[in-house]
């Protein structure tokens, strides 16, 4: 276990130093290169020379690299001239709040994907699977923000039973008003349950075709015991897994659905710093969401492997 | 979308969208004012919820601004609820002139040919109970001077440039000495209504701990003084806890404020103007989108001043139902998009008069206002709106002189030498300089084709643009769309030279115009004169300069300067959107009228029974 | 019932004897998906939609050009089988050209994911070790980078045009093909017939290209499929956040996204259409997606 | 544990078998079409008696080791009679299959590294079926499964209880599937395929195991092998399968030295081609075993025998019996054909 977890540690440095190193390029992607996206789009060629005299960026690149690694690191994420506030406490503000609506939605997808794919699975080729599968697929393939509108217009709009407006303000004041959560987090969780389920049904399929599920049956066990007794603990490795790596999807969603109930958590941020060109903000929230990521997933093996002693028996895999 | 954005000169300058006229004729405010029509009994307290449109968020709370932040939602809707500035514009009939009982001071008094200037304040108090003296103004003054460059209104030659020296007479009076004679009415409503009293016993300091004094008196000391104050501006995170920002003059207190521009008022007990607040607390809230918006307003009571996307105003019975009155909101300002003079490949084109009135002919306004804006605007076809009513407008931009007619836009065309291909691209048939013929540096076979990049997120200036092109076609101009975020298109508008990559673009439209905001005497100094920060365009027409500096010096009106713009469409005139079609909560009374410069003053707002 | 469902059934003898049935009768696969109606089904409703757009504008003519003021947002009525839109575009002309631009850009993203991800999990899982470990980090590393924002910020660099969004939703989704053909190579890599081709000197690129991708053909045709239905959607999210092409160029989802600025007015004709077009379309990808996986009998977890 | 288990014994008149299939046929119905994968099947298995079921992959006799063990998927539809110890099990219930599958019915399965199931202690796979049949607590549960894997020869089974699966060998997995099926002490034990996947030395370790239990515990044990070695060394009598059929039937020492059906012969026959007999697979017979989804109406084994006629392709031969031996086939071998199958192998 003690190989597996720094195998897998050093791993995720490595990823995470490569993320960086994407964020860099990007920033050096840019027309007019970092100084442009520092200090916005208002910035004159002459102010631009000026900033990059002052900040070494005439330097070698590998040398502001470090510069500018080493100043991610100490938590400056530079500035936003749009917002008129620094990134750091930008993200500082609007992380907690997205971290609720992801994390309960997620929560919320996971605790209804499993007895669904569980039932699935276990009703497979017959009326119940069908059903669950369409209902699934078809909210699988709906576009999110259509979905966010939808549950608006019926649920705000027409039988006015929930807001249609994430709750403002401080964090405090989210929390302390759920009945505005309910929509986003329904919107959120509507379109991941539909991805997850589908997984945990294939997931658990697979599982009830081992050899050892046969075994189970030979000892007379329920279907009851077979499930949770067997199949649960082994199928929950993959769904582990599988929420790692869904991470930056469910951002995703989060973006959008965010966007739509004009919910103030990083999505927004990102996407009005994306309309406005405020490339720090936008970097600064892929650096942090794609280090979340890297932990994200980084636990989900670790969860994994706590799960499934043959993981961490096989260390170094991948 | 609507962008609110009054950006100053410095780097990028340029204002934006908005204003006049409504198609609804009746007077004042527009139909169905909330304020005459109170349907219970007033009563204090309570928290009124302000719907801030997508893009207009404030996030700058000291007034001495740099462009980046040089916005009405940072001016009007956010600093002058706290800080208010010598000269209120906007009266109570909702129209651009000066409304002396907003007023910090009395109207000045002008002396020596129009060269020195006397100003005396009323008696309003700061929330610690020390007066508004003329120290403040001087404060204002001095740190302006050391700081002009930074301060997004400053306009090289203007002022403080004119001002030769000041005068503090008593803590009441103060006389400006200006370097020159001017025109009263620009000076009163371009320069000093710019000019905002600081509390120089809070602010006068350069360190957060130190003592306030006198530093401004010396420049190296009103430098310290303004990166201080610049740097207290810039940690938006303790708006609502700094103690700097609870010195204020104006109704209202900040009292908290979240990134992304959710702010929240608390009433000012010390307030000392006409009108003490009778709401507690004022709300400022943010949204996303359009629809967003709509969203809250049609499922519940959670906003009380809000607005109907352009598209969806036939929403307007359903709100009405909801308890909600539609008010068109007038703002002070022209609509135009651009066409660059100095392009390197379109320029000589735009240069040709007969080419831009050619395509002026080719705007439908009468559609566009009846379609994308659903009535809720005005016709436009020059610089001085007509709406809302105001006494600088002449009847000639009414109807304007190239009102929508394709058969004029092809005669003028055929009639310089081209020949016109609808639904492609015609060509110059006749090139030369002479009478007839195509005109200076368009080469025989040139086509007229154009890009023209528009701000992405308006429903409406996105249909009118693809009816623009449709229209266009039928004297075979050529137009090839490309939307773009609004930021990135006004990243381009900056005065440039053929030779320069910046002046890569053709045609832009970011959805706007201009906002008489820091100049309410539209002189169009910003905008038209050769040079000028504003100059996007960079128009260049000596016939214009001097019309525009008889209505700066002299006493002259405006109507020549107005209508020899209209005449020569420097600019695509475009119609005047309302600022925005307001929907008004029933229980929320005096809110009439709406402020033609778009500033709030909830201060006269309360709730009903 | 899919194959390897019938073989975890029944245990090793049945499905032999099944699979050596198939094998007789030839073309397992296609024999497989045709039975799988479903996938049959999708497989007619994505040909449906390329007819309509692509071939049902010859047959309903529309001005797409010109826009007309005073006609906009007509509801569906005679000579204007779906209505008009806020121009007054034909609708179910608009329709057609819509699905043109978003079908060309999905089956072009797809395709640009899919050589892209696959010469790239071929090449790290075929020589392995060191430089495999290395491209796998990239691969993470870009993975742990929601598209999305990606997209975002992407789209504020470059101008939104056909091409652009090919290329950016491309370069943005091919990692999850890198990964299941680089699972593929790894396996393959050490297979007999691969290891005879190194022994006789074949060079690298031969044997990634000859064995490795062949052999992972169902895997790539899978996920190609796959690719393609998330492209639509991503590219529908991208025209919702308004960084979709410029009009009077359009696809469904900035269609979508501008009919539902209509939401209230109840102008259904200018949401449903599209709406349910790229539902349907992204329903279709994913059935024929699974049936074409459940063909080849390849992990369902996988792609 | 001893207990219950000699009671049953006493309560079990000795003349009748354990284990009685008569008439047995399942099918397995797919959406294509219907597999018959076992066809009128008799076969009886007594106390302590080892019974081995032989035939190339795909003959069935999987299938009939699922049957006998109530472990068919629901696609299958089983007819006939199987009884244990008097009792029908064929018709019952799932719930009543489950009350037998694990108490009175173990089944060890081929593959050692998939039958146990990775993410559980060993000690709980092991007691498991204790704890479902006979409601063990979880201690008494741990104590017996230490006692089983001890008889099954596991060096230090308590050890072994808090092991997982993937720590062990695979003889000593099998071993742990072995005692996780016998820790009721089953009636009836089918061991299909138990050391395929095992190494030579281990499968004669395990199979020497099943004797020595079978015996100890008076189990009827089937043991289902397409490995005529592994037979002849641990089988009191053979049961050869095709097509889902009976081919020939007898005592084992009959069956090597006189074998009458054809196909017996070529198993048979088939051994002396491989250097090591042990390894051998079935599947150097030329030609391929039938589709079980369209049987013909003659000897299925017709289109691959060397010396079939008219009357084999038209009509299933009918059995012939001879003192418990018997076969199916219109022309069985004779003596002198029987001698040339070496000597090494009988």
């Amino acid at each position: 276990m003690i190989r597996f977890l720094r195998q897998r540690c050093s791993q995720a440095v490595v990823v995470l130093l490569l993320v960086s190193v994407i964020v860099f390029g990007l920033l050096h992607l840019l027309p007019g290169g970092p100084a442009r996206a520092i200090l916005g789009t208002h910035a004159t060629p002459t102010n631009i020379a000026a900033f990059n005299q002052q900040n070494g960026l005439n330097s070698p690149v590998p040398v502001q690299y470090w510069h500018w690694l080493t100043g991610v690191l100490s938590g400056n994420l530079g500035f936003s001239y749009v917002q008129n506030e620094s990134v750091s406490s930008l993200l500082a503000q609007r992380l907690p709040k997205t971290a609720l609506l992801a994390g309960v939605s997620v929560l919320l997808a996971v605790l209804i994907a499993v007895p669904v794919g569980f039932f699935q699975a276990v009703r497979r080729h017959r009326a119940g699977d069908y059903v669950v599968t369409t209902v699934a697929l078809v909210l699988y393939s709906t576009p999110a923000f259509w979905v966010g509108i939808l549950l608006i217009d019926v649920l705000a709009v027409r039988l006015r039973v929930f807001p249609a407006e994430a709750p403002q303000g401080s964090f405090s004041a989210l929390i302390s008003d759920p009945q505005a959560l309910v929509l986003p987090v329904l919107t959120i969780t509507l379109v991941t349950v539909a991805g997850f389920s589908r997984y945990i049904r294939s997931s658990v399929l697979d599982e009830l075709a081992q050899d050892y599920v046969r075994m189970a049956r030979s000892k007379g066990a329920s279907r009851r015991v077979i499930l949770f007794g067997h199949v649960l603990r082994n199928a929950a490795g993959p769904v582990v897994t599988l929420l790692g790596l869904s991470l930056p999807f469910i951002v995703s969603g989060t973006l959008i659905t965010e966007y739509v109930f004009n919910y103030p958590g990083i999505g927004l941020l990102a996407f009005d710093a994306a309309t406005s060109q405020d490339y720090p903000v936008i970097l600064g929230v892929v650096i942090v969401v794609g280090a979340a990521t890297v932990v994200g997933s980084l636990l989900a093996d670790i969860t994994h492997a706590i799960l499934d002693p043959r993981v961490r028996a096989s260390a170094g895999i991948g | 979308m609507r962008h609110s954005l009054r950006l100053g000169l410095a780097a990028a300058a340029v204002a934006t969208a908005t204003l006049v006229a409504t198609a609804c004729t009746s007077s004042g405010g527009g139909t169905g004012s909330p304020g005459s029509s109170a349907t219970g009994k007033a009563v204090s307290g309570g928290t009124a919820t302000y719907a801030e449109p997508p893009g207009t968020t404030p996030n700058y709370i000291f007034p001495m601004l740099t462009a980046a932040y040089y916005s009405v939602a940072n001016i009007e809707q956010f600093q002058r609820l706290s800080f208010r500035s010598l000269y209120w514009i906007g009266n109570a009939q909702g129209q651009p002139v000066v409304d002396p009982s907003m007023s910090l001071a009395a109207l000045p008094v002008y002396s020596k040919n129009d060269s020195v200037v006397t100003i005396t304040l009323g008696n309003y108090k700061w929330s610690d109970g020390e007066p508004v003296t003329t120290r403040d103004v001087a404060f204002w003054i001095n740190l302006l001077k050391a700081n002009k460059t930074s301060f997004a209104a400053y306009i090289p030659g203007e002022f403080p440039d004119n001002l030769k020296s000041y005068k503090i007479v008593n803590a009441k009076t103060i006389v400006l000495t200006l370097n020159g004679s001017y025109n009263p009415t620009w000076f009163t409503y371009d320069q000093l209504s710019q000019i905002t009293p600081l509390p120089t016993q809070a602010w006068d300091k350069t360190s957060a701990s130190g003592k306030a004094g006198n530093y401004d008196e010396t420049t190296s000391g009103a430098k310290a003084v303004f990166n201080f104050l610049t740097a207290q501006s810039k940690d938006i995170a303790t708006y609502g806890t700094n103690p700097l920002w609870k010195t204020v003059d104006g109704p209202w207190t900040l009292a908290s404020y979240q990134s992304g521009g959710y702010a929240k008022f608390e009433a000012n007990p010390a307030y000392a103007g006409p009108t003490r607040p009778k709401l507690k607390y004022f709300v400022e809230q943010p949204f996303t989108s359009d629809t967003a918006e709509l969203n809250v307003l049609r499922s519940g009571n959670s906003i009380d001043y809000g607005y109907l996307p352009t598209q969806e105003s036939s929403q307007s019975g359903v709100l009405s139902s909801q308890g909600y009155t539609t008010s068109p909101w007038l703002g002070w300002g022209t609509t135009y998009f651009l066409m660059n003079f100095n392009n390197p490949q379109t320029g000589p084109l735009i240069g040709q008069a007969y080419l831009r009135q050619a395509m002026q002919s080719l705007i439908d306004q009468n559609s566009f206002l009846a379609g994308p804006l659903k009535g809720y605007g005005s016709t436009n076809y020059g610089p001085v709106p007509v709406k809302p009513s105001n006494p600088y407008s002449d009847s000639y931009e009414a109807k304007g002189p190239w009102p929508y007619s394709p058969s004029t836009a092809v005669k003028l065309l055929k009639s310089n030498g081209w020949t016109v291909n609808p639904n492609g691209a015609s060509t110059c048939t006749s090139p030369g300089t002479g009478a007839g013929q195509c005109g200076k540096g368009i080469a025989a076979g040139t086509k007229l084709s154009f890009t023209l990049a528009y701000a992405s997120g308006t429903e409406f200036v996105s249909q009118e643009m693809q009816a623009l092109k449709s229209d266009f076609s039928q004297a075979g101009i050529q137009v090839n769309l490309s939307s773009e975020p609004f930021d990135s298109i006004i990243s381009l508008l900056t005065p440039c030279t053929s030779s320069q990559s910046s002046c890569s673009w053709q045609m832009l439209n970011y959805g706007g115009g201009w906002t008489y905001g820091v100049d309410p005497y539209p002189t169009g100094d910003q905008l038209f004169e050769t040079g000028s920060g504003s100059n996007s365009s960079n128009y260049s027409s000596p016939q214009a300069n001097a019309l525009i500096q008889a209505t700066v010096h002299g006493t002259v009106g405006l109507t020549n300067y107005e209508n020899y713009l209209a005449q020569q469409a420097p600019v695509l005139w475009m119609p005047q959107p309302d600022y925005q079609i307001s929907e008004i909560s029933n229980k929320l009374q005096g809110t009439s009228p709406q402020s033609p410069i778009e500033s709030l003053t909830p201060e006269n707002w309360y709730f009903t029974q | 019932m899919s194959p390897e469902n019938v073989a975890s059934v029944l245990g090793p003898e049945q499905s032999t004897a099944e699979a050596e049935a198939e094998a007789t009768a030839g073309g397992v696969w296609l024999r497989a998906f045709v039975r799988n109606r479903l996938a049959v089904t999708g497989l007619v409703v994505i040909v449906a939609l390329l007819l309509l757009s692509f071939v049902g504008p010859l047959f309903y003519h529309t001005d797409q050009v010109h826009t007309r003021l005073g006609m906009e947002t007509l509801a569906p009525g005679a000579g204007r089988p779906l209505g008009t839109d806020d121009v007054g575009y034909d609708e179910l002309g608009r329709l057609m050209v819509g699905g043109q631009t978003m079908l060309e850009v999905a089956f072009g993203a797809a395709a640009v994911a899919v050589v892209l991800g696959v010469l790239w999990g071929a090449t790290a899982g075929y020589f392995g070790g060191l430089l495999d470990a290395l491209m796998m980090r990239i691969v993470d590393a870009l993975l742990a980078i929601p598209a999305i924002l990606l997209l975002l910020f992407l789209a504020t660099v470059f101008r939104p045009s056909v091409l652009m969004l090919i290329i950016v939703v491309g370069v943005t989704a091919w990692l999850v093909p890198a990964r299941l053909i680089r699972a593929e190579a790894l396996s393959l890599r050490s297979r007999e017939y691969v290891l005879a081709a190194k022994t006789m000197g074949v060079r690298s690129p031969t044997i990634i290209f000859r064995h490795i991708i062949t052999n992972s053909l169902g895997t790539i045709l899978v996920n190609a499929t796959l690719q393609v239905a998330d492209a639509i959607l991503l590219v529908a999210a991208l025209s919702f956040l308004g960084l979709g092409v410029a009009p009077p160029a359009t696809n469904w989802g900035a269609m979508l996204s501008d009919g539902l600025n209509y939401t209230y007015s109840g102008f259904w004709w200018l949401t449903y259409p599209p709406g349910i077009a790229i539902v349907l379309t992204v329903l279709a990808f994913n059935v024929v997606g699974d049936g074409l996986r459940d063909a080849f009998g390849l992990d369902t977890r996988r792609g | 544990m001893n207990a219950p288990a000699t009671r049953r014994r006493e309560e079990q008149p000795a003349a009748a078998p354990v284990l009685q299939v008569s008439g047995l046929d399942v099918d397995i119905r797919l959406p294509s079409a219907v597999v018959h994968a076992v066809q009128d099947v008799s076969l009886e298995v007594w106390a302590g008696e080892t019974v081995g079921v032989v035939g190339e992959s795909g003959c069935g006799k999987s299938t009939l080791g699922l049957a006998l063990a109530g472990l068919l998927p629901p696609e299958a539809e089983t007819r006939g009679s199987i009884r244990q110890d008097g009792r029908e099990l064929v018709g019952l219930r799932e719930r009543e299959l489950r009350g037998i599958r694990g108490a009175e019915v173990g089944i060890v399965f081929q593959d050692p590294m998939t039958s146990l199931n990775p993410t559980k202690r060993i000690g709980a796979q092991v007691g498991e079926a204790l704890r479902l049949q006979r409601g063990a607590s979880k201690a008494a549960a741990l104590r017996a499964a230490a006692d089983m894997l001890d008889r099954v020869g596991l060096p230090r089974p308590r050890e072994q209880l808090d092991r997982f699966p993937h720590e062990l060998s695979g003889g000593m997995r099998q071993r742990v599937v072995i005692a996780s099926a016998l820790i009721c002490e089953p009636r009836v034990l089918v061991a299909d395929e138990p050391t395929t996947a095992l190494d030579v030395t281990t499968q004669a370790q395990i199979l020497e195991l099943f004797d020595g239990l079978s015996a100890e515990l008076g189990m009827a044990t089937l043991l289902v092998t397409h490995d005529m070695g592994v037979v002849a060394g641990h089988a009191n009598r053979v049961f050869v399968m095709y097509a889902g059929r009976e081919a020939e039937t007898g005592a084992t020492e009959t069956i090597f030295e006189t074998p009458r059906h054809r196909y017996t012969g070529a198993l048979l026959g088939s051994i002396l081609r491989m250097e090591t007999p042990r390894k051998s697979r079935l599947g150097t017979i030329p030609g391929r075993p039938p589709d079980l989804t369209a049987p013909g109406t003659g000897c299925p084994f017709a289109p691959r025998c060397t010396a079939a006629s008219g009357e084999c392709t038209s009509q299933l031969p009918a059995a012939s019996e001879e003192d418990g031996h018997r076969w199916s086939c219109y022309h069985p071998l004779d003596a002198q054909e029987t001698k040339r199958i070496p000597e090494a192998q009988r």
